[in-house]
């Protein structure tokens, strides 16, 4: 039989409050996802829109928070370069144009028909080439599309610019990892740096 | 010397037939927003054709100019912008940089030449329109202005294209999608800070006009009046 | 007033603090039921775009920016009318300051909020505070809407000081007749105030540095907002007259705020023997004055764009004077001349109901001054092929309701809180005594912790 | 899976550094093993055709790699492939030199649409339900072949009927063989806008079966009567390019341009004098104009040669055509006749255009061969600046009128068993009154080979998707935009995205199927053989010059998008000396008395829905409309003095009803047409024809009477005569704010 302490009304109302702005908040939510959603479930085929899909999402990307990618298959590069291989024998687009390029399971397959075969994820390998799949292989770097940056590779090449820089050391990698951030200042700081061009439109367009 | 790019437009060769409209739109990624949003006057056309009547029937005149953004060296949109998403590039032209724009729409009050459009949704494409969409250009998010970017991404292409060939760019070798389009060739891009240009050229023709230009805001288009017939002075 | 005691007048004046009666509670639930669903509709519109605005091509601002014009205007109701009262030491001023301050606050306040409401991608908001990022971007100095936002802020750290440091003592009195928690938040907010020698003559000095502060201040801030569009090149924007039409508008339009917030105060909390007919007298004459002069800024405007008769400015002089602008063109000058003058000015009609009516035909004027002012410019520029028109959606009906419940809501909250008439003031006005005995005088009323 | 997750991947496909797909594999949609090898990032261009027109403009297609959500073997995944970005003009074909207009530049939607028919699709409902089931496309071809062979059996006359679009090259050659199998087999050629009165007028004056080729970037004044050429007639982007030239194109010379028509159209807006014409009398103006140069000695009249002792009382100096004795009937002035017929005389090179409406009257092919006579006249007939005819490879003739072929089965004169329908919707671009509907209800099996479902796919028993042009190989063989001899040709830009069938490619299959007769006709297995085996003998006839051998010139064709000669090779006008018969210029007729019916009813062809074919594209219905700025809808076109008359405000829901219909559509105040003419856009008014055209304004080929050009199989589209009344309110989306550069207010004061 005690009574409240003082101030306790006031500590129940204001937590009251913001559990009702909480709820309301995410009926709202709830009530235009699913709005959204059963708009896009009425055309058979849907529709492609930079939005993003959730409110969870956005909120993700405005705290610039990435989940971490999960690769198929164990992909190392490490191995890779210590045989010897160059990073341009799969990345072929990186001196030509915007993309690297990701090589597709037949160019994987030219080697590993013969090499390591017997390993488990050569073999998982294997099975993919054999279903007609490609591999679903996970970005690692990227911009968020909101950044709006249009990135060409071909001249960061053709200016010498090393793939470690902006990549980390891919011989002490196994599978890649996103070992640097690409953030705004670390793009800016190395176009001061080599006297590059730092007007926005070099990148954003 | 920096580039300057700039157009010229020949309005006795403008036949109003929209090729450019459209080429923009395929070149830009530019939504179309549907019927409802085009009534509430939503729609987006980085480049229009302007039309005016002239008279009473039937001594009536139609009038063609096609308007995009005049990439003014001295802009009013850009000295509004409180976040420099709207600013003067190195090579002259009034660049808009999607992800630093706050959505203020000041840009497009402060514009008199109307050519800024607003995201007030984000863009939709029914599936598997969504293919044509042009990797070299952004897909606008909702909440950002846009407008016509003297096609920057092929300006950029044609200047990487020069400097991995270790060449300097040629006259007409950067083609805009509208001026690429143009079937009667009514528009001409090139470089102003080459004299020799073909655009430098026909910018000091004796028909030239600046869009409003006694606004000062020193448009890069140049319109050139559509001239009359002289009759038998070339017979 | 004469008659009363200073213990009537703290009993009067501390009365409206204590208990919530049922219509107070009815009201206060409706009018932040209005707001909430004003929250809602803005959390609507930063989810799913601007699109749910009626705002379009070319008529990028509509009623966002009409109502942060107007409540910006509405501010200076306050601190600029109880500065220069002050400064000119009117002595009627007393009961008034207050209430004029506090709309000060929470109009800016509000009016504050809309260029973030208005963006399309209000999260980046932040984006305007110059902060060394990661980016190295700084925002830009020549936007007129950074001027606002320095601009805004400064008003409203000025404005808040000037409204705060004379409730100090009357905090001070409220803690020494409250107990339990009550007491324990007004000691906090009196900030220790003894009534001291030395506290009174900080106070007093604080409050003319202050008054002498926030007139230029206020001046600044108006004529800014009107830089917002007298910077564009867009006809009948792009004005000289701009920057005095804005900061004469705003001034009349608080002043006609105020003078319905006393009304209002007036009736319901039984403050007739406070606010007495001659401060609507006198106050209804200020109010005169400037819709005159309100007139003479329109004329000027109006009738310097018709004899110029530029080929820009044209179509939309023509779109407010007969055009598709004209019913609301006429509706405000009926609201802010023709029936305001004759009211204000004839001695009868000058009663406390009579500015009550002319106050509140201004209010809606004014803001029909800014939508009108905003509008018809931008559906008429340059290019005739670009006219185009505007109609706002119930998005922003429901965002302007929102805001105008919640100044009401918030100025209810606020006379619950503290008094809405400066207790200490008051009765300084009382005593009439000489300046220097105040001081003695004072610290025996409040007395001691 | 997850719909969040499948918005989520299947994100904007190829944006170079975008990130998408994070996350765990599992959730994802399976990703196929690429069929090309490609860099993404990295465009090619390749060559290709417009289909969309008659002019043949050739394409280069921008491809880049992208993902595309594929059906393969049965599973839905990820597949990247190279995908058209792009259509532009490709700058080696002669017509386009590079240039496109904006339907040729919007076809890329049609790849893309998404209502495409993504399969073959047999009818489940009833006729007009629109319920199919899909199937494969062996048990389709089967069914199709299994009609095919009871028809062959019973041998029955007319008991196949073909309704196509006017098809050239290999694909015509297909498709005729397949034609001619059947014994009396009903081939008709569909375009509402087709060009047979300018061919039939240009056969008779010149010998060549083939539309006008003009010049005009050598010409120095240019008449035109009621021709849009810069908008949709002919080969406007040809015309377009040689318009830009004559204007300013050759310092210090600039060409006069003259248009005659009852509205300023896009192109009588390009005009330097604009004169308004009465419907039908612009053949007599062009006489009109004859007779002055004929009576002032400015040419002599045996100069005309045949075409113009074609026409009667050429020799005489065409006394009834004196400008004053024409003035009222055209409502041209005489001294305006007298002075264009100086000054077009007094500029070499003259030319005279006449097409659109004015050759669309029932006395249009008099027109144009009063046009071809004045061209005959002022000399320009096969020279620079003139009118040109490239020598075409093979002619070919045309079947029977659309109109003809409902009018035999609905009184069943004939007995169409089985329909195949390609590239054309007689439904919608045939006037009610023909009972092209009807007909259709009467024929057992129709067969459709459309992407879409339009309102003649509607009623198909079967649906044999065809590929998108840019997914298919193409050839054509345009006879019109260039004096040379052109064959385009163009392998497929990109893998088909959808289980689809190109139509020869089908066709040769069913030939395969019946076996016989049909199949030795046919003797390629796929038409790319077919074309291969044309440009084997074209290299025999023209190549052996530029290529070492055919593979070569095959090679080089596919690369280049075709072959054409180097330079022009325009070919003379054949007939000489008198004709056997003279023509007697006449009257136009309307349909409907001019007191119960006004305003003579003006169809025209959309600038950007062209005929209505294009309304599905979303390009082209948010692309505003050159003159009226509408997007989106249709309209009614009236004049101010009409509008005031009537009290119609602009946006006003207006009734227009001729003795053949009726239809609503809001009005809009256009003060370049002339009072007494009502104008319309083709293009909207579609029932069915996918989410952006179904159900969206009104078609006014439907109400229009079924007159026909005398002389022709055409129908006489501006023949109409209609009455207007204000019903409602409409809505109408403008993007265009004011129809004057100074504000109105302005004016007024």
């Amino acid at each position: 039989m005690s009574r409240p302490a003082p101030g306790s009304s006031l500590y129940l109302s204001v937590v009251i409050a913001i559990g009702v702005a909480a709820l309301g908040l995410a009926i709202l939510e709830r009530a235009l996802s699913a709005e959204a959603m059963s708009a896009a479930e009425e055309e058979s085929s849907g529709a492609f829109t930079p939005a993003h899909p959730t409110l969870y999402d956005a909120v993700r990307e405005f705290f610039e928070i990435r989940s971490k990618p999960v690769q198929p298959i164990a992909y190392t590069h490490k191995v890779h370069l210590a045989n010897g291989m160059q990073c341009t024998d799969c990345h072929v687009g990186v001196d030509q144009g915007p993309d690297a390029r990701i090589p597709s399971v037949n160019f994987c397959m030219t080697c590993h028909q013969v090499i390591a075969t017997q390993q488990p994820e050569i073999k998982k390998l294997a099975a993919y080439k054999a279903r007609g799949e490609d591999v679903p292989w996970q970005r690692v770097y990227g911009f968020e599309r909101s950044a709006h940056v249009k990135f060409n590779h071909a001249p960061h090449i053709r200016a010498g610019v090393d793939c470690s820089v902006c990549h980390g050391d891919m011989r002490q990698q196994t599978v890649a990892e996103r070992k640097v951030d690409h953030t705004m200042g670390f793009c800016v700081s190395c176009h001061q740096q080599k006297n590059a061009s730092v007007d926005c439109v070099t990148c954003h367009f | 010397m920096a580039h300057r790019w700039g157009m010229v437009i020949d309005l006795d060769r403008c036949t109003g037939c929209e090729a450019c409209v459209v080429a923009c739109r395929a070149e830009n990624n530019i939504a179309t927003v549907g019927e409802e949003q085009a009534g509430l006057s939503r729609a987006k056309h980085w480049i229009r054709v302007e039309r005016y009547y002239e008279g009473e029937f039937p001594d009536v005149k139609v009038k063609f100019q096609p308007v995009l953004c005049q990439q003014c060296d001295a802009a009013p949109c850009e000295t509004v912008c409180p976040t420099f998403a709207s600013y003067h590039t190195g090579e002259g032209l009034n660049g808009q940089i999607y992800n630093r724009c706050i959505g203020t729409r000041y840009c497009a009050n402060a514009c008199p030449y109307e050519v800024r459009f607003f995201n007030f949704f984000n863009p939709v494409w029914d599936k598997p329109l969504h293919l044509q969409l042009n990797p070299d250009v952004s897909v606008r998010t909702v909440g950002v202005m846009e407008k016509c970017t003297f096609c920057v991404q092929r300006i950029k292409a044609g200047e990487i294209q020069a400097e991995a060939e270790k060449r300097e760019l040629k006259d007409g070798e950067i083609r805009p999608a509208c001026v690429q389009s143009c079937p009667p060739e009514a528009m001409v891009f090139g470089d102003l800070n080459d004299a020799e240009s073909r655009a430098s050229r026909l910018a000091n023709s004796r028909r030239r006009t600046k869009l409003l230009a006694e606004l000062g805001t020193r448009p890069k288009v140049t319109y050139l009046q559509r001239d009359s017939w002289h009759g038998d002075e070339n017979a | 007033m004469a008659t009363k005691t200073p213990e009537q007048i703290n009993d009067d004046l501390l009365r409206p603090l204590s208990g919530i009666s049922g219509r107070y509670a009815l009201s206060a639930a409706l009018l932040a039921g209005v707001a909430v669903a004003a929250f809602c509709a803005f959390f609507y519109q930063a989810y799913t775009g601007l699109g749910v605005s009626g705002l379009r091509w070319p008529v990028f601002w509509g009623f966002y920016i009409t109502n942060f014009v107007f409540w910006i205007g509405l501010s200076h109701a306050g601190t600029l009318i109880s500065a220069i009262l002050r400064l000119s030491n009117a002595t009627w001023r007393r009961p008034v300051t207050r209430c004029a301050e506090v709309i000060t606050v929470f109009a800016l306040s509000i009016g504050a909020m809309f260029p973030i409401i208005h963006l399309g991608r209000p999260w980046l908001a932040f984006w305007l505070f110059p902060y060394p990022s990661e980016r190295r971007i700084w925002p830009n100095i020549h936007s007129p809407l950074l001027w606002d936002f320095f601009a805004i802020n400064t008003y409203l750290i000025a404005s808040v000081t000037f409204l705060l440091l004379p409730i100090i003592p009357d905090m001070a009195l409220v803690r020494d007749r409250a107990a339990g928690l009550r007491k324990k938040i007004y000691r906090a907010l009196a900030l220790g105030w003894t009534g001291t020698p030395k506290q009174w003559h900080r106070l007093e000095t604080a409050m003319h540095v202050m008054a002498i502060v926030v007139i230029p201040v206020a001046v600044s801030v108006h004529s800014i907002v009107s830089w917002d569009f007298a910077m564009a090149p867009v006809p009948m924007w792009h004005s000289t007259i701009f920057a005095p039409y804005f900061v004469c508008g705003a001034i009349f339009s608080g002043i006609a705020a105020l003078l319905l917030a006393m009304a209002l105060l007036r009736k319901f909390l039984h403050l007739e023997e406070y606010l007495l007919p001659i401060h609507f007298e006198n106050l209804g004459k200020l109010l005169l004055v400037m819709s005159v002069l309100w007139f003479y800024f329109i004329f000027a405007e109006r009738l310097t764009t018709w004899y110029g008769n530029s080929v820009g400015e044209m179509p939309v002089f023509w779109a407010t004077q007969h055009g598709s602008y004209a019913p609301l063109f006429w509706t405000m000058m009926f609201c802010n001349f023709l029936i305001p003058v004759p009211i204000l000015a004839i001695r009868k009609l000058r009663s406390i109901t009579g500015t009550a009516i002319a106050s509140f035909t201004i209010v809606i004027g004014m803001w029909l001054e800014r939508f009108l002012i905003i509008v018809p410019s931008l559906s008429h520029k340059y290019l005739t092929y670009s006219w185009g028109t505007y109609r706002p959606t119930w998005v922003e009906i429901t965002i302007t309701a929102g805001t105008f419940s919640g100044l009401a809501l918030l100025y209810m909250i606020f006379s619950k809180v503290v008094p809405i008439i400066s207790i200490w003031e008051l009765k300084v006005g009382l005593r009439q005594v000489p300046h220097s005995a105040r001081i003695i005088v004072e610290p025996k009323e409040v007395g001691a912790d | 899976m997850q719909r969040r997750d499948f918005l989520k991947i299947s994100a904007v496909a190829g944006a170079t550094a975008a990130l998408e797909g994070c996350g765990n594999p599992d959730h994802q949609l399976i990703r196929f093993v690429p069929e090309e090898d490609l860099i993404p990032g990295i465009a090619t261009w390749k060559p290709s055709i417009c289909t969309l027109c008659p002019a043949g403009c050739g394409l280069l297609v921008r491809v880049m790699q992208g993902e595309a959500e594929v059906v393969r073997e049965g599973r839905l995944g990820l597949l990247k492939m190279g995908l058209a970005k792009k259509l532009e003009g490709n700058p080696a074909h002669p017509i386009n030199q590079g240039k496109l207009c904006p339907r040729g530049q919007a076809g890329l939607q049609v790849t893309y649409h998404p209502d495409r028919i993504q399969g073959p699709l047999a009818r489940v409902g009833p006729r007009g339900s629109g319920q199919f089931r899909e199937m494969t496309w062996e048990s389709a071809t089967r069914q199709l072949a299994s009609q095919l062979a009871d028809l062959q059996e019973s041998g029955q006359e007319g008991s196949l009927a073909l309704i196509t679009s006017p098809l050239r090259g290999q694909k015509r050659a297909i498709l005729d063989a397949f034609a001619n199998h059947f014994k009396k087999s009903l081939p008709v050629e569909l375009a509402f806008f087709d060009d047979s009165t300018i061919r039939a007028a240009n056969l008779a004056s010149f010998g060549h079966a083939l539309p006008l080729t003009l010049d005009l970037g050598q010409s120095n004044y240019v008449v035109s009567f009621g021709a849009d050429f810069l908008g949709t007639w002919n080969s406007p982007v040809a015309q377009a390019i040689g318009f830009g030239r004559m204007r300013t194109g050759r310092p210090g010379e600039r060409a006069k341009f003259v248009q005659f028509e009852q509205r300023i159209s896009q192109t009588g807006a390009s005009a330097d004098e604009w004169i308004p014409v009465q419907p039908g009398t612009e053949g007599a103006v062009a006489l009109g104009l004859a007779h002055v140069m004929l009576a002032e000695n400015l040419r002599p009249a045996a100069g005309a040669g045949h075409a113009g002792l074609l026409l009667e009382g050429w020799s005489e100096g065409l006394p009834d055509y004196a400008p004053e004795k024409i003035a009222a009937q055209t409502g041209v002035k005489a001294e305006t006749i007298v002075r264009i017929a100086r000054e077009a005389a007094a500029h070499d090179p003259a030319v005279a255009i006449l097409g659109g409406a004015a050759a669309a009257h029932t006395n249009g092919l008099v027109g144009a061969l009063a046009a071809n006579a004045l061209n005959a006249l002022l000399g320009s007939v096969g020279k620079p600046g003139g009118i040109l005819f490239p020598p075409l490879l093979a002619a070919k003739e045309s079947g029977i009128s659309l109109e003809i072929l409902a009018s035999q089965i609905n009184s069943r004169a004939a007995a169409a068993k089985v329909l195949l329908v390609y590239n054309a919707d007689p439904v919608f671009s045939a006037p009610a009154a023909w009972g092209v509907r009807a007909a259709l209800d009467k024929i057992p099996f129709i067969a459709s080979f459309s992407s879409f479902l339009d309102e003649t796919t509607m009623l198909a028993d079967l649906i044999l998707p065809d590929h998108s042009p840019l997914e298919s190989w193409l050839d054509d063989a345009p006879p019109s935009g260039s004096a040379r001899t052109i064959r385009s040709v163009a392998p497929p830009a990109m893998h088909p995205l959808h289980n689809t069938r190109s139509m020869p490619d089908v066709l040769l299959d069913l030939a395969h199927q019946l076996g016989g007769d049909l199949a030795s006709t046919l003797p390629w297995k796929t038409y790319d053989e077919a074309i291969e085996a044309s440009f084997a003998a074209l290299y025999k006839e023209k190549g052996t010059k530029i290529a070492k051998d055919a593979d070569e010139f095959w090679q080089k064709a596919q690369d280049q998008g075709g072959w054409w000669s180097t330079e022009p090779e325009s070919v003379p006008a054949s007939p000489a000396g008198a004709p056997s018969g003279v023509v007697k210029p006449r009257a136009p007729e309307f349909a409907g008395d001019p007191n119960d019916y006004p305003f003579h009813f003006l169809p025209f062809a959309s600038q950007l829905l062209y005929d209505g074919s294009l309304a599905h594209l979303p390009w082209m219905q948010e692309a505003p409309d050159p003159l009226s700025t509408v997007m989106w809808g249709t309209w009614v076109e009236v004049n101010p003095r009409t509008a005031r008359k009537l009290s119609l405000q602009p946006g006003d829901l207006v009734e227009v009803t001729s003795p053949h219909g009726k239809l609503e559509a809001p009005a809009l105040v256009n003060p370049g047409i002339a009072p007494d003419v009502i104008a319309m856009p083709v293009g909207q008014g579609h029932q069915n024809f996918t989410r952006y055209a179904s159900g969206r304004g009104a078609n006014p080929i439907s109400i229009l009477s079924p007159l026909t050009v005398e002389g022709t199989q055409s129908l006489a589209w501006a023949a109409t005569r209609v009455k207007l009344s204000v019903v409602g309110r409409g809505k109408l989306i403008l993007f265009g704010g004011s129809l004057t550069e100074v504000s109105p207010e302005l004016e007024h004061r």
